[in-house]
């Protein structure tokens, strides 16, 4: 008896199989909502679905990095979309190649995370109340440069296709992914390197698991602890490319509220917002489930304000699940 | 879920679904819908700032294969791809509300919101005299129905109206309470103030609020968008002169209409003007009108 | 030049808020010495280090490392210098590897220690666990270990430092005496390599054993430096309380009466308590000693409620109660003091007055809940004056407090409460010679009032002083119970050191070792 | 030198003048606006701004208690937009008597901050997810049960005389102080009453400042915590019954966002977001602080796009001030 209920638990504890199960999760709906459907499980709703993932997913990449600090990033919507909003002046207004305006977008964001650190390294804000404050900055500037219009790509047709372009589809006819896909997994691909192979990495989960005996430890607490919402601000501002070559247009109004919807991804992901732990295939999960959630309910055109209703719920749920598989 | 075999499916993606104007324009849709023998979905964003919820909502609504769909874009551009993808597949197109800025939908039935806001503007300069200061409450800065009724009513003060002074534009988020404190705020500010132009419902009401709260009814002449309870007791008091209507119901029903006049191969007209109407205390009981107004 | 000298600290003077922590203090340190620093709790032991060690900035003074003047003004510019610093309190990051936690801020890498190179550090770390003769998986989760487990791998951190100056803030306050020995070795082995290791502890028998000097410290100054072999316990005791103090002869405990208060019937609780049965007297004190991890405090947690039981009976008075929580127990008359007093045991945050009465509000509630304020004034007074803690206000916040007043607070809490069976983990963890007796002083009158005491302690004369019975714990089972006429330190360790039987003890181990790599 | 540093300490450190100093900041906003439009110091418009307070103020000394335990409630915004529409349901629905349906909308609030409180101490969950997902359940609900449309109290006209009727005005002539804003003050001073000198308050805090050694004090942890999200929730609701009496009509769809007006509220006022401190009266002072600063630069026509960068410059600042006082 005791053995057995031993080894039900170390299958449990196991790491590997945690993953798999917040992973068993998002397979669940899937196959709920395939059966409910027949319009679900099609080549173009999955394509949908991944696309509808890229902005949310890439925005949760850099709150993973924040929340394993014990930290809380609510900036990164506004802040994404004043990136966006940048983006366009570069290319739009000041003509720049669509290259320099990319880059533009991702410092754009950098600098605003560089802002959100050095206020809640140096100055010892909580990053609560110092991201509250970006959030409304970001949001108001961003209306401020736009001049309160959208700010439209229609001249340079390649930035676009940094979204929606496909470059899989050239090379496999047929298999148009939209880059926006490839960008969210390659972004992923990169923040989990980040996040488990370099000195950041290695610190993000020191800061979180102890911030005090890390800076006793020798450790530059404030400079790293800067570096990494530096990082989160360069998600966010990818976040914004992104958003602005899909939607070929940057709008200035956008963004309120996507910061719930990346912290929400991160946390149904398993990572634990007391810090210390977290992972981006997690995040990744937490992002599609959040995703396929919202769009299976749509294809089962249930009314909207009962959509709201589910998603309270599976957020609560999916929290709860982890917890009780941490707890066995 | 609407494509089963034999019935015509008709995707309809709005602005919003939350706010009373929608579901006038969901109203509308639906009786067309049960008169044409088809079905339909209705859905919008919370607000309309979110352009990119509105692309992943027509993206799964055309993944659900409808046979055409009626869209109310917040930003053309954005939505393009889908336009063309919809395009391609042969679903038609029918823009309403301030319509679809392109040539890929067969029809539009829409509201002409800058002649709208102009004929408020007009009323205004009659009822304080063609002369003095005026402010403007707008429910959003950024979206097209925002814009518009802005604009129009601003240039056609400035263009036909040069002795009224716009003293103030603000914008409430369509907020009743927040559009109530910026409403009294402009009034505190600018005691002169003889006219209020309040662009949706949820402005008009904060500019009502306002008004009564600060002890100016009669004072400040309050002119409206829209409908709704409140606002038309309000009209019926005198404490509103009287508003602009749209025709919600029938911008629901002419779309849906539009759209199955396309499948069955009509010809339809590039623009169906739905037309708008100012009433007042003299005109809400009249038929023409009543018709047009929601509760 | 003096080269003789590795280390001297000249009038160091530091202030916090409303204490003048260090006063024109001094200090010296010899390459190759072992050089103990004591005092009575709040003397400035620890400040003083962590000054040299770069935490606290000094206000005034100087710091001369290897004859010349030093600013060490961050624990990194420290370590640079070849100055590590064990802490009082572990610093580990528990969610990061063995291995990651020892050469943070050093992690060997490639592309100037960007990316981590994962193999050579779990080696390194290896290398090192060698040279101490520890059994750890490098690449385990700090979590999983024991305190005294933790408090190696602290040692390891700093002694991978290849530090010139080590510095030691109590480090053997959770260890077992295997595992001081151990520590001794490796301790003297750097002294013969030259390094100098300041020794801080209240442990005050160890001093004979390990240091070659003594510095000692009282409120805030330097008072002497004296060859150990020079000097006896008494003179350092009187140096350190500025006065003599006769130790009282060990009380013979009076036999306590035969009526049963309290009774443990087969608690199991996963693998950390197996079959525990006992009985607890009226108005004895029943020690419970046993090795580190041994299960005590588990014991302590399952029958205060803070733990849930597999299976087992308590009963209170002979009565069978089902005790679900703290609170259940608080009901039924039980109160623990934790081992843990900071963590576990007080709202740091909050004052004296609020502490102290934490455990019964339900005494000073009226009506719809409001709070007595007079009454809990009074109450806390009362406590305050006859525990003698030191606070210039009932107001005062307890995180503003000694240790030993702190624990004196936590005390005082439970006598609030006023409960029957009183549970007291470890009471003189960390509390100076001084505070120590006044405690011992303090669980002798309550078992006059009639009161019944369950005291775990590490420190074997403490059981054998105080206790009128022992119970020794190994691995989770209670290996034995001895009477105090019966119990002398070897008995206790031969209980204490007693395995389960092979097959039982062939599982125990595989445990032991999952727990270290899980 | 030194002695004068000390005095100077004691008197920084001294609690009554650090609120002292909070209100300072608030006078200083006052003057500068009065200096800057003679239209802000004037009767009515102080009306206003005490007025424009009461919602967002009362939403405050819930979540006061709540960030004091070291939580947080995301979820008063729509909580509170559900009362409304349950007062509306049971007054205009079904008709039930005025003081009835107040009850009712205090009661939802009460119910949904229990349920909360529950799913937090009981589930486990972090009350940033457990009130993430109750904020999406209660928008959802608030349009399902009002059926999309705002409910009007247009036949029970004494229900809006609740905010907006005067019994001040009718003791003192001419002094219309509404009564939304003794509700306020009323509210605040029974928040304050709760939190320094019943069981609960002092729970509380002992809770925030370390919830396990609370816990194996013996105090039922668990019970006390749901108490006060469900004191939590009695506000929001009473902000609902409010916010339905000002407006005379329960809007469905209102109330998102505005959790982070109330934070910014309870945070500017003093009350740190790790728990253990925090107080009713920092609390009213910062709610007070975003008014004056919102109605000033509106009375002053600043552009919108400028008023939201400088409100999210001054939660920053004022909690900064708030830190250095503290260090002093
Ligand atoms: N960070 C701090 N802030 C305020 N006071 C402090 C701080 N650190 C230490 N103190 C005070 O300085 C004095 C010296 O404390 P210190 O920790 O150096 O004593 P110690 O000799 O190490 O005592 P113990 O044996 O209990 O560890 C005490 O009165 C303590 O309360
Ligand atoms: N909930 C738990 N999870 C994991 N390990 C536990 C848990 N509870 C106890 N242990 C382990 O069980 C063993 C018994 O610990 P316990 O603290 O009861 O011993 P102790 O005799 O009081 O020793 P100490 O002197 O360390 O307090 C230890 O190895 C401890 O780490
Ligand atoms: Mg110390
Ligand atoms: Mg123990």
């Amino acid at each position: 008896m005791e053995t057995i209920l031993k080894s039900k638990n170390s299958l449990f504890r196991s790491d590997a199989t945690q993953k798999l199960m917040a992973f068993a999760g998002l397979i669940a709906l899937f196959v709920v909502f395939s059966i409910a459907s027949p319009n679900f499980f099609q080549f173009s709703n999955i394509i949908g679905i991944l696309l509808a993932t890229a902005v949310n997913g890439i925005l949760a990449l850099g709150a993973t990095f924040v929340i394993i600090t014990a930290g809380i990033d609510l900036s990164v919507g506004t802040v994404m979309t004043l990136s966006a909003v940048m983006t366009g002046v570069f290319i739009t207004v000041m003509g720049l190649p669509v290259y320099v305006g990319v880059l533009g977008g991702l410092t754009t964001g950098a600098l605003a995370g560089f802002i959100n650190g050095s206020i809640i390294s140096r100055m010892k804000i909580p990053p609560f109340v110092a991201t509250l404050g970006m959030l409304y900055i970001a949001k108001g500037l961003s209306l401020v440069i736009s001049g309160l219009k959208p700010v439209y790509f229609n001249d340079t047709p390649s930035f676009k296709e940094i979204a929606m372009g496909s470059i899989l589809g050239k090379i496999i006819p047929g298999f148009e992914v939209p880059n926006a896909v490839l960008i969210l997994f390659g972004a992923a691909f990169i923040a989990h390197l980040i996040l488990n192979k370099t000195v950041l990495g290695r610190y993000t989960y020191a800061i979180g698991s102890n911030e005090e005996a890390t800076r006793l430890s020798g450790v530059n607490v404030t400079f790293w602890k800067t570096a990494i919402y530096a990082l989160a601000g360069s998600f966010a501002g990818l976040g914004g490319v992104m958003i602005a070559a899909r939607l070929n247009s940057a709008q200035p109004a956008l963004g309120a509220g996507y910061e719930l919807d990346a912290i929400a991804a991160v946390v149904i992901g398993g990572t634990s917002l007391s810090g210390g732990e977290g992972t981006i295939l997690g995040t990744i999960i937490g992002a599609f489930i959040i995703s396929v959630l919202t769009n299976g309910l749509r294809i089962l055109s249930v009314p909207q304000e009962w959509q709201i209703v589910v998603t309270g719920t599976i957020v609560i749920l999916a929290v709860y699940a982890d917890i009780l598989r941490r707890r066995q | 879920s609407g494509n089963t075999s034999d019935e015509t499916y008709i995707a309809v993606i709005s602005k919003g679904f939350q706010h009373q104007f929608w579901q006038a324009v969901q109203a509308g849709a639906e009786k067309a819908a049960v008169d044409y023998e088809v079905t339909i979905t209705f859905e919008g964003p919370e607000t309309e700032a979110m352009v990119d919820k509105q692309v992943e909502m027509v993206q799964a609504a055309l993944d659900k294969n409808p046979a055409a769909l009626c869209l109310a874009a917040l930003d053309t551009q954005a939505l393009l791809p889908l336009l063309e993808r919809a395009q391609e597949e042969g679903i038609p197109v029918v823009g309403f509300d301030s319509g679809v800025d392109s040539d890929i939908p067969v029809s539009t039935a829409a509201t002409d919101n800058l002649a709208a806001a102009a004929l408020a503007a007009d009323k205004m300069a009659e009822l304080i005299g063609d002369a003095g200061q005026v402010a403007v409450i707008v429910h959003d800065q950024t979206s097209r129905t925002g814009i518009d009724r802005r604009d129009g009513f601003v240039n056609q003060m400035e263009s036909k109206h040069p002795n009224i002074e716009i003293v103030d534009i603000q914008y409430g988020e369509g907020d009743h309470l927040k559009s109530t404190e910026l409403a009294k705020a402009i009034i505190q500010a600018h005691p002169d103030l003889k006219g209020f132009f309040g662009a949706n419902e949820g402005s008009i009401i904060g500019v009502l609020n306002a008004v009564s709260e600060l002890d100016k009814v009669g004072d400040i002449v309050v002119i409206g968008y829209d409908s709704g309870q409140q606002q038309m007791d309000a009209i019926l008091s005198g404490a509103e002169a009287g508003a602009i209507t749209q025709d919600p119901i029938g911008i629901g029903y002419k779309c849906v209409e539009a759209a199955v006049k396309a499948l069955n191969g009509e010809d339809l007209p590039k623009m169906i003007d739905t037309g708008f109407h100012w009433y007042d205390k003299s005109n809400i009981d009249d038929d023409t009108i009543a018709a047009l107004l929601y509760k | 030049m003096d080269n003789e000298i590795l280390v001297s600290m000249v009038e160091i003077d530091k202030r916090f808020p409303g204490v003048h922590a260090l006063d024109n203090c001094q200090f010296e340190l010899r390459p190759g010495e072992i050089h103990a620093l004591v005092g009575e709790n709040g003397a400035g032991k620890s400040t003083l280090m962590k000054v040299l060690a770069g935490i606290y900035s000094k206000d005034k003074g100087r710091v001369i490392f290897k004859g010349q003047e030093v600013t060490v003004s961050t624990p990194k510019a420290a370590l640079d210098l070849g100055i590590s610093i064990i802490h009082q309190e572990l610093n580990l990051m528990s969610h990061l590897t063995l291995a990651h936690n020892i050469y943070i801020g050093r992690e060997p890498g490639k592309a100037k220690r960007l990316i981590l190179d994962e193999k050579q550090i779990n080696k390194q770390t290896e290398d090192l666990f060698a040279r101490m003769h520890l059994k750890l998986d490098p690449s385990a989760k700090v979590s999983s270990l024991t305190i005294a487990k933790r408090q190696m791998v602290e040692i390891a951190k700093a002694l991978s430092h290849n530090a010139e100056v080590l510095i030691m803030d109590e480090p053997t306050a959770a260890l077992t005496d295997a595992e001081i020995e151990d520590l001794f070795s490796i301790i003297r082995d750097l002294r013969d390599r030259g390094v100098g290791i300041v020794y801080i502890s209240h442990r005050l028998e160890e001093l004979q054993q390990i240091s070659d000097r003594v510095t000692v410290m009282r409120d805030g100054r330097y008072i002497n430096t004296v060859n150990t072999n020079e000097t006896n316990i008494d003179e350092i005791i009187s140096m350190m309380v500025g006065r003599t103090i006769y130790e009282a002869a060990p009380e013979i405990p009076e036999h306590a009466s035969q009526e049963i208060v309290f009774e443990a019937k087969s608690l199991n609780r996963g693998r950390w308590l197996k079959d525990v049965s006992f009985k607890l007297k009226k108005g004895e004190i029943l020690g419970f000693a046993g090795l580190m991890g041994a299960g005590r405090t588990e014991v302590a947690r399952v029958i205060f409620g803070a733990d849930a039981l597999d299976s087992g009976e308590l009963y209170v008075k002979g009565e069978r109660v089902d005790i679900k929580s703290p609170r259940d127990a608080v009901k039924h008359g039980l109160g623990y003091l934790s081992e843990d007093r900071k963590d576990l045991g007080l709202a740091l945050g909050m004052d004296v007055k609020t502490n102290m009465v934490l455990a019964s509000f339900e005494k000073f509630r009226s009506w719809l809940g409001w709070v007595d304020e007079r009454a809990t004034e009074k109450s806390a007074a009362h406590y305050a004056e006859a525990l003698d803690i030191k606070t210039p206000s009932l107001e005062q916040k307890v995180i503003n407090l000694s240790g030993g007043n702190q624990q004196k607070v936590v005390i005082g809490k439970w006598l609030t409460a006023d409960t029957d069976i009183l549970i007291f983990d470890e009471p003189t963890r960390g509390i100076d010679v001084g505070a120590k007796s006044e405690i011992y002083k303090l669980l002798n009158d309550l078992t006059h009032q009639g009161k019944s005491i369950i005291m775990i302690s590490s420190e074997l004369p403490e059981i054998l002083r105080m206790s009128h019975r022992v119970v020794v714990m190994c691995e989770g089972r209670i290996t034995g119970e001895l009477p105090i006429s019966e119990a002398t330190q070897e008995a206790i360790m031969r209980l204490a050191t007693q395995r389960g039987t092979i097959i039982n003890g062939s599982e125990s181990v595989s445990n032991s070792v999952k727990l270290g790599s899980a």
